[in-house]
């Protein structure tokens, strides 16, 4: 009871904030605070098995992956993916509260009859975790064997689309040189390492590029990755001029005198 | 306790998670909002079963928690190969990378 | 309500746990389907690669004529119930229903089915790989992709993924309560949605379609969720049975009852893809690679159209007055928006896309008629029977004409731009005489199957009272005829643009494909008695 | 209503033989005369299958070689067929057409996209279709027949003919398509309506002659029947597929859609409207008189501005058509049995319009009226062959028009005489634009452009030479065709309910 008014209020916060977040990682935590209010309420429902299986299946797998998939595609993602129709938006948000307002309308004014309760079917069925096996593995046993071909699906599902079989085998140490040197000799292609980014005193991440001699950042101290996306640091100015590193060096000798 | 105001909030969950599938863009947000809108469901079901005094309900809870299992791993499988096509597009041999 | 509780109560306490009785023999087609996705899946396990696609289409047709068989012994020994009025039992603790109708759409899912998979196993047109993706992991033009093309790899899975969505259109079709039935939407759909995305060429619209039937599919499968969540809170239970009782018990309406068969119906309106819940259909039929399209649009639509009918005339037959103007207007406005947009399409895929959910709002007209069986005098046909027939004639035509989209292609693959077509019953009459047949019979000519499903379906809307809904029918069967009528006018008597298309000769099974599609489209158009009598003998649903 | 069985299936038989020949023509080596003379042979063997039937046809003997068998049980839809007058009349008007066609169009369809055989196998196609329609006892039938005559004729025009020939195909295909689909609810209502009968739902026209149809419900089913034959007749306002598909298709198939395709819309509104909505078909009268006269005068006027002489000859035909629905509803023996001998006479005289038209634009290359003249002193046989057909369009006395025009005002008279004066003003019209038309074109000094005009071969003459024999004696003998046709409209009019005001014996009129 007091669970309930306790919870209902942070849930619909959390789901309205979820719905505004703007990135992904907020809106998933703030689903894991929904998720794991829920298995509380199950709970205050005479619920102890899915009060469980919510925190142990939805919190403990199925939120991981989303956090694992988020971490893995970046998490400050936020592409569009979706082409969503223009004025869409607030269309939406128009018939989403009409459509709360009608939902809950119906359900206040739908004539409910008392609440039966659970007890007397736990009883009966020598507890919660009991009656709903007896009726799983009997009423429903068909639809439980069903769902084993969702996983197999969603198991070969996840191989077709992520495991890429190896075609080539993979290349020996040995062999990379050998093809190293014979890039070398064909077309002149540095056999060595390529240059690291460049250390500075206030850079020396991976968008830093070195600089070269002639004071030009070197192209191939960068992955061609940042370049393509544009994430390349810009160090022209953080480059003092000519002038500026004689006035410097005097100022450093003179400073040591 | 009365079912009622259980009902409602799980009838405000869904209507929130709703509008964020037609709301937000981004796809990964999009399938939470679907999430959202199944443990809507979720309560709903638990919530009646204990109106109607059989575990019905709470079966059906625990089917859909088996459901949305399947449907999170193929679910996201789908958005993880979009989202590597996508970010490669730019780039067009990711093999080549630096090494 | 609580007269339920009660004797459910007592039931728990009578038998804390009884041993689930079921009748293997009655569920043999559901079991070999899965029986024979699940050997499928071995196969990719144990089997050396370059044997698995030879194994994979050959236990897949056997498995699935296997199935079909079963079908058949089922169908010949089933019981008849209540002097004749529906045949068969309930099986599996209650959870499916083995019934006439059930029987009736499990042949057709399977013979479809046979058709798409060889459709599926097509070889020949890419140069002796099939149609999907050689590896969905590589990255579209990429070296891995290409050095995967060119080594001949290919997703054999797409065979145990496909027989896993049949095994759950048909258990869709049957499901005898809710549960079960969310169950089996869930497992046609996964695979679907996989299959989508892996199209060998153009993947980055196969990858979107199947986000976008992913992600649509999940928000209208919630929906449906709730729907059963706000149905059960009313009735008590999930039997389509227990529903109807409880629905025709209660005097007066129900809030809780008509917002869960709304939202129920927006689930399975989603799946039939009728307006306004169909915008996944145009962009998921175009990306999706056109085996699977065609497998889709005709398996999906008669399992879905099962189970919309099964829900809505068994569960929610006692409050029809409630739900049939609400369908009366998805019925126009699905029938006005198929065939108004699809004029401005210029892909043919998209434009069979359309014409699909065109055929949706007539397939809906004749639900909405209601005609039960017990209803209609003599020899004439319930709703049930004209749907389920119109299913198969569409079925057959769409599998057909997209089974001809394949075999027309340029070197950038398939070619679906109209203006490719342009001059392509000059190139290959054939051919283009054929998907001009396969266009008549969408619009409805008579001497096709077209018109014998459009005449069935009309005449349940108007037998039912909806003889206004028959008027917007017609008159959007015009509509629809003009695009069709073009595609023909281009075909025809249109000059080619540049080389023109090609048309690449197919392998044995597309050329089956084809031939099977055109032959029924025609026979149904001239002897369609068979099938009617078919339907006739397999009865309205079981209670 | 009842006919007697026929031992020989000769309706199957006759409308199979075109079929046959439509698929022997189509595998017969393309680029030869081949085709041309299988296709010529084959409607010959059917016309002269039709005069061996149309010999034993016994004028009082209600329906004829009737053959019936259960189609389609769960529609109430049959294979009947079966031939009263009426339909006896058209099946002979389609079996002398054709092989007329044939001959007229040899080289119609030479040099075009598509090869020849597949322009003679759409005709005899057609044939066979056009046959079954006029046959047809059971309205389902009927319709699908009615409608799968489209496709023939579609492609008729769409493949062969002028420049605008597509949009021409798919302008008259979408008019087609939407009158026939209008029917199409026309039809299942008709199936709804006669479930409550014993039996269940029949198609069969004498099932459907005895249900008792609501009257409201009559009159919207009886709409849909008239607005699709309304499209196909053509009446105004839904006319205006046929100038634009006359003008582009070759002038056979102009011949084939006019006479025989046309007549469909005619004939169903006979056969169909008044027998099985008799209470909806007096109702509709004063509206479908009104527009019968409309069209007349319409079609007369436009014809007279027209500058291509295709266009003019269709708007002439909705001219006739006018004159056709008008005897029809005028409910009148005398109007009816006019209106159904006009048909069979428009046949004839408007194909000998189009075909000499035809010749000649083949021979000069234009439809232009204004690019002709002078070209009686080049080509005397053309321009006299010309003269004939036109003077039996305008329905010159002594010519076979003139008889059942003369019915049709003489009926239309006793019932409403307005319409009948203003569709008499008709005909002063069509003197008008056929004697304007033959003036400019074949009157006057030559035209360079005309001077070397060709007179027509030997082919050409043959083949117009049954059309022009049949317009002269039928105008003096009209008897034999009469006395088919009487007792066919006097069982219709005790069907709708309607006496003759004044009870005329129309045969003898006939003969004046």
């Amino acid at each position: 009871m007091i669970a309930f008014w306790v919870l209902a209020p942070v849930m619909v916060v959390a789901a309205v904030a979820m719905v505004m977040a703007r990135k992904a990682v907020h809106c998933a935590l703030l689903l894991a605070v929904i998720m794991i209010s829920l298995a509380v309420l199950y709970a205050v429902q005479n619920a102890p098995f899915l009060f469980a299986v919510q925190i142990i299946v939805y919190t403990g797998a199925v939120l991981m992956l989303f956090l694992f998939v988020l971490m893995l595609v970046g998490v400050d993602s936020s592409d569009s993916l979706v082409e969503t129709l223009r004025g869409q938006r607030v269309a939406a948000v128009v018939l989403g509260l009409l459509f709360g307002l009608l939902v809950v309308v119906a359900l206040s004014q739908a004539t409910l009859g008392t609440v039966v309760g659970l007890s007397a079917a736990s009883e009966q069925a020598d507890g919660n975790v009991k009656g709903i096996a007896a009726l799983l593995f009997s009423t429903y046993v068909f639809a439980f064997e069903v769902t084993s071909a969702l996983l197999i699906t969603a198991a070969l599902g996840a191989m077709v689309l992520a495991h890429r079989e190896r075609l080539t085998p993979k290349p020996t140490q040995r062999e990379m040189v050998a093809q190293r040197m014979r890039d070398y000799a064909t077309s002149g292609v540095h056999p060595g390492a390529l240059p690291n980014p460049g250390s500075f005193a206030r850079h020396n991440s991976v968008d830093t590029p070195a600089l070269l001699p002639d004071g030009t950042p070197s192209e191939l101290s960068i992955s061609r990755v940042m370049r393509a996306r544009g994430t390349v640091r810009d160090v022209s100015r953080d480059r003092l001029t000519e002038r500026g590193i004689e006035t410097e060096t005097r100022q450093i000798e003179e400073g040591e005198r | 306790m009365s079912a009622t105001p259980f009902l409602i909030l799980s009838a405000l969950l869904f209507g929130v998670g709703a509008v964020g599938v037609l709301v937000r863009r981004n796809a990964i947000v999009v399938f939470m909002c679907v999430e959202l809108m199944l443990n809507a469901a979720n309560l709903a079901f638990v919530t009646f079963s204990r109106q109607h005094g059989n575990f019905d309900g709470q079966i059906a809870a625990f089917f859909v928690m088996v459901v949305a299992a399947a449907e999170v791993v193929v679910g996201l499988a789908i958005i993880m190969t979009i989202f590597r096509t996508r970010r490669s597009a730019s780039v067009d041999d990711a093999s080549l990378l630096k090494y | 309500m609580t007269a339920h509780t009660s004797t459910l109560a007592s039931r728990l306490a009578a038998e804390a746990f009884n041993k689930p009785d079921i009748d293997y023999g009655k569920l043999s087609p559901l079991l070999i389907v899965f029986g024979v996705a699940l050997v499928g899946v071995l196969v990719e396990a144990f089997a050396p690669r370059d044997r698995r696609y030879v194994i994979q289409t050959a236990v897949s047709i056997v498995g699935l004529a296997a199935a079909l068989a079963a079908v058949v012994v089922v169908g010949l020994n089933v019981q008849s119930n209540h002097g004749g009025a529906s045949l068969g039992s309930v099986e599996a603790m209650g959870a499916i229903a083995v019934d006439g109708p059930s029987l009736f759409i499990w042949g057709t899912v399977l013979i479809f089915s046979l058709m798409s998979v060889l459709l599926f196993a097509e070889r020949q047109l890419e140069g002796g790989i099939t149609a999907f993706a050689g590896q969905a992991a590589a990255l579209p033009g990429t070296e891995a992709e290409r050095e995967a093309s060119s080594r001949g790899i290919e997703h054999t899975e797409v065979f145990p993924l496909m027989l896993f969505a049949i095994g759950g259109m048909m258990l869709f079709a049957s499901a005898n309560d809710l549960l079960t039935m969310f169950v089996a939407l869930e497992v046609l759909s996964l695979p679907l949605y996989l299959l989508c995305g892996l199209a060998r060429r153009r993947r980055l619209i196969s990858q979107e379609a199947a986000l976008k039937y992913f992600l649509l599919g999940a928000f209208s499968s919630a929906f449906f969720l709730y729907g059963i969540a706000l149905v059960y809170g009313y009735a008590g239970s999930f039997r389509l049975g227990d529903i109807d009782t409880a629905v025709s018990s209660t005097v007066g309406g129900n809030g809780l009852l008509l917002a869960g068969m709304a939202l129920m119906a927006v689930g399975l309106l989603f799946k039939v893809s009728a307006a306004p819940f169909h915008a996944w259909t145009p962009d998921v039929y175009q990306g999706a690679p056109t085996a699977v399209t065609a497998f889709m649009a005709a398996c999906t639509k008669v399992a879905a159209f099962g189970a919309l009918l099964r829900v809505f005339y068994v569960a929610l037959g006692g409050v029809r007055w409630d739900w049939q103007p609400m369908m009366w207007v998805i019925a126009a406005l699905t029938m006005a928006i198929g065939s108004i947009v699809a004029i401005t399409q210029t892909d043919i895929k998209r434009m069979l896309a359309y014409s699909s959910v065109a055929h949706a709002g007539f397939l809906i007209t004749g639900f909405v008629g209601a005609q039960q069986g017990i209803e209609v005098a003599g020899q004439q046909i319930s709703s049930l029977q004209a749907v389920m027939f119109y299913l198969v004639a569409y079925g057959f035509t769409t599998i057909g004409a997209f089974a001809v989209v394949t075999v027309v292609r340029d070197a950038g693959g398939e070619t679906t731009h109209l203006s490719r077509w342009a001059g392509l019953g000059k190139e290959a009459p054939v051919v283009a005489g054929v998907f001009a047949f396969f266009l008549l019979a969408f619009a409805g000519i008579p001497l096709t199957s077209g018109f014998t499903g459009k005449w069935a379906v009309f005449t349940s809307a108007w037998a039912g009272g909806a003889w206004p809904l028959v008027v917007v029918a017609v008159l959007m069967s015009v509509v629809a005829a003009f695009f069709y009528v073009r595609v023909i006018v281009v075909m025809f008597f249109s000059d080619p643009v540049g080389d023109g298309p090609t048309v690449a000769v197919p392998s044995i099974l597309t050329t089956i494909t084809i031939t099977v599609g055109a032959a029924m489209t025609l026979l149904l158009g001239v002897v369609p008695q068979p099938v009617f009598d078919l339907a006739r003998a397999a009865g309205e649903f079981i209670r | 209503m009842t006919g007697s069985e026929t031992a020989v299936p000769w309706l199957t038989i006759l409308a199979l033989l075109p079929v046959v020949g439509a698929v022997v023509v189509l595998l017969v080596p393309k680029g030869s005369a081949l085709p041309k003379l299988v296709a010529l042979g084959f409607s010959v063997v059917a016309l002269v299958v039709t005069v061996a039937m149309a010999v034993q046809f016994d004028a009082d003997g209600g329906f004829q070689f009737v053959e019936q068998y259960n189609w389609i049980e769960s529609f109430g839809a049959h294979y009947a067929v079966g031939l009263d007058g009426l339909g006896l009349v058209l099946v002979l008007l389609t079996a002398i057409l054709t092989p007329v066609v044939i001959l007229a169009s040899w080289h119609d369809a030479d040099g075009g996209r598509w090869s020849a055989n597949s322009f003679f196998g759409w005709i005899l196609a057609l044939e066979a279709l056009s046959i079954g329609v006029f046959a047809a006892t059971d309205v389902f039938l009927f319709y699908v027949l009615f409608e799968a005559t489209l496709i023939p004729i579609y492609f008729l025009i769409g493949g062969f003919g002028g420049p605008q020939r597509s949009y021409a195909a798919v302008k008259f295909l979408l008019y087609s398509l939407f009158g026939g689909l209008l029917m199409l609810a026309s039809v299942v209502g008709l199936y709804v309506v006669s479930a409550g009968n014993e039996g269940g739902s029949s198609y069969l026209l004498e099932d459907l002659m005895a249900t008792d149809i609501g009257t409201s419900t009559g009159r919207w089913l009886f709409l849909g029947f008239f607005i699709a034959f309304a499209v196909k007749a053509p009446m105004w306002p839904v006319h205006t597929w046929l100038p634009d598909a006359a003008s582009e298709a070759t002038s056979g198939t102009s011949v084939l859609l006019v006479s025989v395709l046309d007549k469909i819309g005619t004939f169903g509104m006979m056969r169909f409207c008044l027998n099985i909505f008799p209470e909806a078909s007096r109702w509709a009268t004063p509206v479908v008189i009104t527009l019968a006269v409309i069209s007349v005068i319409y079609g007369a006027l436009l014809a007279i501005g027209q500058q291509d002489m295709r266009r003019l000859i269709a708007y002439t035909s909705v001219s006739h058509f006018g004159f056709i629905v008008l005897g029809i509803f005028a409910m009148t023996s005398q109007g009816q049995s006019g209106a159904a001998l006009y048909m069979f006479n428009h046949g004839l005289s408007t194909a000998a319009l189009f075909l000499v038209t035809g010749f000649l634009i083949s021979r000069r290359g234009s439809k232009m009226i204004d690019d002709y003249g002078g070209v009686e002193k080049v080509a005397p046989v053309l321009a006299g062959t010309f003269l004939l057909a036109g003077l039996s369009s305008l329905s010159l006395p002594g010519l076979s028009p003139f008889v059942s025009e003369f019915l049709v005002l003489a009926g239309t008279f006793t019932v409403s005489i307005p319409a009948a004066v203003i569709a008499t003003l008709g005909t002063v019209l069509a003197a008008l634009y056929i004697l304007y038309m033959y003036q400019r074109t074949m009157t006057g000094p030559v035209r360079p452009s005309t001077a070397k005009l060709p007179d027509l071969r030997a082919r050409e003459v043959v083949a117009l030479a049954p059309l022009l024999l049949l317009i002269v004696v039928l105008g003096f003998f009209p008897k034999p065709a009469l006395d088919a046709l009487n007792p066919t409209v006097d069982r219709l009019l005790q069907q709708v309910g309607m006496e003759d005001p004044q009870p005329t014996v129309a045969s003898e009129e006939g003969g004046s």
